[in-house]
């Protein structure tokens, strides 16, 4: 239940953060002499102090929240929609098509996804979407393999049969007994691709391939520790990353409690959905 | 055949974990397994007889445990003996088993052999030579080649696994064996070789089987003495030509008139409507009453005593407050029962 | 029983499947051997008429079925429904066919989506085919399933059904189409001896009250006699006797047959059966070439039975693939029915011994 | 299918796989907008270097002819000339690849005989208070982005208790007083063991929630098998019925193990970024921010290459251990 909160609350941020927060992600904090505070220890006005660019730390992470759900809902959108299409049809359809499908999904599993981002980055550019969209491209593999092993079983099941021998389409088939079927796997996988692709998108964005303009929570950490003051800035280097990981652990948690309850194989799904 | 119970089960109750309370699995069954003897215990799905094996077989799972009553073996009280006890001195070399699941009761990793010469190593002074040589003969024995023992277990077919499975229980010449469905997933001639290779076994070797089926028909052929079960209660006791000719307890007669007979294609097959009941608590009823077409108020009351069928006979027991009614109405070929009490019956029970 | 034009003919049936082939087959050119699931099937079937199919698992009925219904191409041979080859059917022939034949699953516990409710599971037919008045059928059908009071029951989820309840459920939701044909496979196979009669009366019932007909697949020769007019055993793919039951069941004549029979236990403590003698399990229908299939395990083997034998008539009823009783169809006496089982409880001492008993 | 059969069905889609990425990279690279050359130039390089570049390549070659040539130098391990170093790619990279398997082996090895034992132990206390909560620290740590993990080490036992050193492999001194040694020299010093101790850690803890997890669910599963039930009641005694668990269920584990290995060299990019740790995901990064185009490809194609081998060993791997795969595959 608390994780539930928790996701609820970095969504709520994500919407209306923009709209609370007293200061811009890029303006610069001024002290009463005037000067930029740079680097300023937490004080009330900036109760998690400032960056080396003078910068607020906590505007800086209301900002931070939407970039990690927007991360998020792309590249979960794209893993679900993905995996659960390549997964149904290559287990439903089968044949040469799911042939195919299945050598292209086995195909994927031998990207190693940073390197490969690393790559097509160098090759295409670095950007916020870039790297969510690679992300989405490659980490739908582990659900399409899932769900095609589901819905193998469940299109031996003699009630698919029945809608066959019924007359019923395959369409048919597919939209009212095999999607309804899969779908809390779907749904379970969403939880974990979620997690994973927020993960990874903060890693490309502290290598330093994303776009360094988007006030991301990963860009943040980056910051500090290109600053070289991590260690002595606390207030700058933690909270962002402490961000990432309850927002990935509370994902992760909410995946477990919904895996008990369509499988006893508790977190074998979590392995399997990287 | 020699009268000493080899096997002596008394008052018996089981119970499980779980979380709407205790399960009760078996409740006050008592019964008894002769040297030499063929017993079969017969009831349907949910019936107990699976927890009645596995309490005998000392496996029951972490949430089970024996509540009350005894199990005594050769007169010795086994159900409280230690794992390592039970390992050294009753397992494999007393009591084998032959399981329902046969079809994956083999080690996937191991070669058959391999199996076989570690349970001699454990439980015989049979060295390597000695075991593998026993276990070519039990192959015979059950009809499979002798030098495929060096064989996978996947490298056989159902029907050869369950005969592996036969001839890994004969291996060490115990008293007891003890078979659970040995056939539910074979076809009907795969079934018939099997009982006749338990059925040699009874006659060479002098082996003590319990047989544990719903199949009433494998019972009535081939065991001496059989126990019907229904809802963790023993429902009737004794010979199997007693319980074929003069049953007492109305569920013996149901299950009986329900089963097919190849030689009367049209005899009508009796229903027997819902379910055995998922007892929570003690059971202080008769459970089967919601079935049962003879039952009265009475037999809400109380759970019905395992008592003699008949004063004069004392190898056949029952456990019903109207035996007496019911037999006279099966002798007299009258059909009076009421309707059975179908609406508490199945809809109470299914979940 | 008869009249011009049966409901369901089929001829000549053959399914092969074959085997998948890797790439390292077709670089070492390879080719393997189809699988023979069903070869050489042929029957018809009258109106309010049922045919029960028997043989053990692997024998090819289940492919029959399935290839029945339309699931699989046939490799060859003609499946005729109502006089018309199914192979020229157009979409909407197909779509009458569907309504017009339906299925009965041996597996009661997959046989219902578990998402769907059990109103839910017979509307699904009723929006399939167009059909009006849904509310009624449905508990019209229910009713005639004995699933009363209809109302208990419109909303449960097949887990909160027991076994015979689901059972009932998969026949009501092929009869509320109200079809001509049922294809029933094992449909009792799988349930309590408890619960077995009830589904076994409701089937029988089905045939004798509604004139639905029926194709029943079972392992069973024990049951089959309560629902079924006419056997077909069926070994290896192949028909190997076939006839009314009765008759297949008091007088089998194939080896096969009479092993089946003889290995059924009977509930009698007195009764005295013998074990059947059949050593082994049926191989596989794959490159099994010429000959009986049935000759490696039969106890009446013959050097003749290296060939095929034919399907001989031993009555009009009652027909048999085996050389043991192939003379009389050289002398054209077809119908010595008495001297043909003289003969052949000649020759099978061993296997003859179940049959006769019966 | 014959053993021989399977090894040769794997061994043609091992091939296959290694020539896909290879074909991959090369149109991938020929993709990209804008020309290679002209990339290089604008970035100020010497013209000289650029006609180099452009020899070794083939660029004024037809397309086929490249391909071939590509292919080629790939096979004999000459995949063209770093643009930052001027060296031969393989020259300077060879030394990353050796750095990144002296973190990789022995952290992976420790977190998945670790893992082995923590899903073990868990796994067989099904239903108690360690079952249920021993994920969770586990879960936690696969929470944590790896790189603030480094991070977070770095503030821990670098930083505040000041135990280890912040980054890199090695002192530069240390390095230059054994720079006239063979090669392997270095790895045997202090100043080394002191830089690895931090990485190590961070691998090992980061790597660990896998194989723990995986163990653990294989072990309910074996528990639930037909065939240990069976072996209890054929009165096998708890010691032999263990290990025969512990058989069966680190058969996915094992499986998993040189995948991860694999995976692990292209994923340590991250934790060597942060500890400055000279192996091929530092390389990686580092080229793909110099745009030396030559190293990247031949690193990624490195990195996926072991990926597909791995996958290759646990195939052959399995069917000796299983004596079912072979036969059923």
């Amino acid at each position: 239940m608390i994780y539930l909160g928790f996701i609820s609350f970095v969504l709520l941020l994500a919407v209306i953060g923009p709209l609370i927060v007293p200061y811009g992600y890029n303006e610069r904090i001024y002290g009463p002499d005037g000067e930029i505070l740079f680097s300023a220890a937490p004080t009330l006005a900036h109760p998690l102090g400032t960056t080396d660019s003078g910068y607020d730390v906590l505007s800086r992470i209301v900002y931070g929240a939407r970039p990690t759900v927007v991360t998020g809902m792309v590249s979960g959108f794209m893993i679900f929609s993905i995996g659960m299409t390549i997964g149904v049809v290559s287990g439903y359809v089968g044949g040469r098509v799911g042939n195919i499908l299945m050598r292209f999904t086995d195909l994927t599993y031998s990207i190693p996804l940073i390197p490969f981002a690393l790559v097509v980055v160098a090759i295409f550019g670095s950007g916020f979407y870039v790297s969510i969209v690679i992300i989405g491209a490659v980490l739908w593999r582990g659900l399409a393999r899932v769900i095609r092993s589901q819905v193998l079983q469940i299109k031996e099941r003699p009630f698919i049969l029945a809608a066959k021998t019924s007359g019923a389409s395959t369409p048919y088939i597919i939209f009212k007994h095999v999607l309804p079927n899969v779908a809390p796997m779907g749904i379970l996988f969403l939880a974990l691709g979620t997690g994973y692709a927020i993960v990874i998108q903060a890693g490309l964005a502290f290598l330093g391939v994303t776009d360094p303009f988007v006030p991301s929570w990963g860009i943040m950490v980056r910051n500090a520790y290109e600053s070289g003051m991590m260690s002595s800035a606390l207030w700058w280097s933690l909270p962002p990353g402490f961000l990432i990981s309850i927002t990935v652990l509370s994902l992760f948690m909410l995946g477990r409690r919904l895996e008990s309850q369509i499988t006893q194989n508790e977190e074998s799904m979590i392995a399997e959905a990287g | 055949m020699s009268d000493d119970p080899l096997l002596e089960v008394e008052n018996l109750t089981v119970q499980y974990k779980t979380k709407e309370g205790m399960l009760t699995a078996v409740s006050d069954a008592s019964f008894a397994v002769s040297e030499g003897e063929y017993f079969g215990v017969v009831g349907e799905s949910g019936c107990g007889k699976s927890t009645l094996l596995l309490s005998i077989l000392n496996a029951l799972d972490s949430n089970g445990q024996v509540t009350n009553g005894v199990i005594r073996y050769k007169g010795e009280e086994i159900q409280d003996l230690s794992e390592q006890e039970l390992n050294q001195r009753i397992r494999w070399k007393e009591i084998a088993y032959i399981p329902q699941g046969s079809m994956n009761s083999l080690d996937p990793l191991e070669r058959i052999s391999t199996q076989a010469v570690q349970l001699a190593g454990l439980h015989s002074d049979l060295n390597e030579e000695e075991a593998l040589t026993k276990f070519e003969e039990m192959f015979e024995i059950v009809g499979i080649d002798p030098e495929r023992i060096h064989d996978y277990p996947h490298q056989f077919s159902g029907g050869m696994k369950q005969r592996a499975i036969i001839a890994l229980a004969l291996f060490l010449e115990p008293s007891l064996i003890i078979a659970d469905e040995p056939t539910t997933a074979l076809d009907v001639i795969m079934q018939d070789q099997i009982f006749k290779h338990i059925d040699d076994i009874v006659d060479r070797v002098g082996t003590s089987i319990m047989l544990i089926t719903h199949d009433i028909a494998v019972v009535f052929e081939s065991c001496d003495r059989m126990a019907v079960m229904h809802g963790g209660q023993i429902a009737e006791v004794g010979p199997v030509t007693r319980i074929d000719n003069e049953p007492h307890h109305p569920y013996s007669t149901l299950l009986q008139e329900a089963f097919p007979d190849i030689r009367e294609p049209n005899r009508d097959l009796s229903v027997i409507e819902g379910k055995p009941p998922r007892q929570i608590g003690e059971t202080d009823y008769c459970t089967f009453v919601d079935r049962c077409p003879w039952a009265t108020e009475e037999c809400r009351e109380a759970p019905p005593p395992l008592e003699r069928a008949e004063a004069d006979r004392s190898d056949h027991f029952v456990s019903c407050f109207r035996k007496d009614d019911v037999r006279e109405e099966n002798e007299q070929g009258t059909d009076d029962r009421k309707a059975p009490n179908q609406k508490s019956g199945s809809l109470a029970n299914d979940e | 029983m008869t009249s011009d034009m049966p409901l369901l003919q089929v001829k000549n049936l053959e399914k092969y499947y074959d085997q998948q082939a890797g790439i390292v087959d077709w670089i070492l050119r390879k080719d393997s051997d189809p699988v023979q699931a069903v070869d050489g099937v042929s029957f018809r079937l009258d109106e309010n008429e049922s045919l029960g199919v028997i043989g053990e698992s692997g024998c090819g009925k289940t492919t029959l079925i399935e290839t029945l219904i339309g699931l699989h191409e046939p490799t060859s041979g003609e499946i005729l429904f109502k006089g018309t080859d199914v192979s020229t059917f157009d979409k909407g022939d197909w779509k009458q066919f569907r309504r017009e034949v339906q299925m009965i699953f041996q597996d009661p516990f997959n046989a219902l989506d578990p998402k769907l409710s059990v109103r839910e599971t017979l509307e699904e037919q009723l929006k399939i085919h167009d059909i009006d008045e849904r509310d009624r059928r449905i508990r019209d059908v229910l009713e005639q399933v004995e699933l009363s009071p209809v109302d208990n029951y419109l909303d449960r989820l097949p887990k909160q059904l027991s076994g015979g309840q689901k059972q009932r459920v998969s026949i009501a939701r092929a009869l509320i189409v109200e079809p001509e044909l049922i294809l029933a496979d094992e449909p009792v196979s799988m349930l309590d001896v408890s619960t077995q009669a009830a589904i076994l009366q409701l089937l029988s019932d089905l045939i004798d009250d509604f004139g639905v007909s029926m194709v029943y697949i079972s392992h069973d020769l024990s049951t089959v006699s309560y629902v079924c007019h006419q056997l077909q055993v069926m070994y290896l793919g192949r028909v190997v006797e076939s006839g009314a039951t009765e008759v297949v069941l008091n007088e089998p004549k194939h080896p096969y047959t009479r092993a089946l029979l003889s290995a059924i236990p009977i509930p009698d403590s007195e009764a005295e059966r013998e074990r059947t003698e059949l050593p082994g399990t049926p191989g596989d229908p794959i490159n099994i070439g010429n000959g009986c299939r049935f000759r490696d395990r039969c106890p009446d083997r013959m050097e003749l039975c290296d060939k095929t034998p034919e399907s001989y008539a031993l009555s009009t009823d009652h027909h048999v693939a085996c050389h043991l009783h192939s003379e009389h169809d050289d002398q054209g006496d077809l119908n010595a029915v008495s001297s043909s089982g003289d003969v052949a409880n000649g020759q099978s001492i061993s296997a003859g011994e179940g049959g006769d008993e019966l | 299918m014959s053993k021989v059969r399977f090894f040769l069905k794997r061994i043609t889609q091992t091939v296959f796989l290694l020539w896909l990425v290879l074909t991959f990279l090369f149109f991938l690279f020929r993709l990209m907008p804008g020309d290679i050359s002209d990339i290089l130039l604008y970035q100020g390089a010497d013209p000289d270097t650029v006609a180099e570049f452009e020899e070794s390549w083939g660029l004024n070659d037809p397309l086929y002819v490249q391909y071939f040539q590509y292919i080629y130098n790939f096979i004999l391990l000459e995949p063209g000339y770093s643009v930052q170093t001027n060296e031969p790619v393989w020259d300077f990279v060879k030394m990353n690849i050796f750095n990144t398997f002296i973190l990789a082996a022995p952290a992976i090895t420790l977190a998945y005989i670790l893992g082995a034992v923590i899903g073990t132990v868990t796994g067989t206390k099904r239903g108690g208070k360690l079952e249920k909560f021993v994920p969770v620290p586990l879960l936690t740590i696969g929470a944590i982005p790896e790189f603030f993990l480094a991070i977070l080490m770095i503030i821990v036992f670098a930083g505040f208790l000041g135990w280890f050193p912040t980054s890199s492999m090695i002192d530069p001194a240390v390095a230059n007083q054994y720079s006239d040694d063979p090669w392997w020299r270095i790895y045997f010093t202090q100043s080394f063991a002191m830089h690895f101790v931090l990485p190590f850690t961070t691998v090992v803890l980061r790597y660990l929630f896998l194989p723990s997890l995986i163990m653990r669910t294989s072990v309910v599963e074996v528990l639930g098998q037909d065939f240990i039930f069976y072996k209890r009641v054929t009165g096998l005694p708890k010691s032999a019925r263990l290990k025969s668990i512990a058989k069966h269920s680190s058969l996915p584990v094992i499986t998993l193990y040189p995948i991860s290995m694999a995976r692990a060299i292209g994923g340590l990019v991250l934790i060597e970024t942060v500890f400055n740790w000279p192996g091929m995901g530092y390389a990686l990064v580092q080229a793909v921010l110099a745009r030396d185009f030559a190293t990247v490809q031949f690193v990624f194609f490195v990195i996926a290459a072991f990926v597909i081998v791995a996958n290759f060993v646990i195939d052959i791997f399995y069917s000796v251990i299983d004596p079912r795969v072979s036969l059923d595959d």
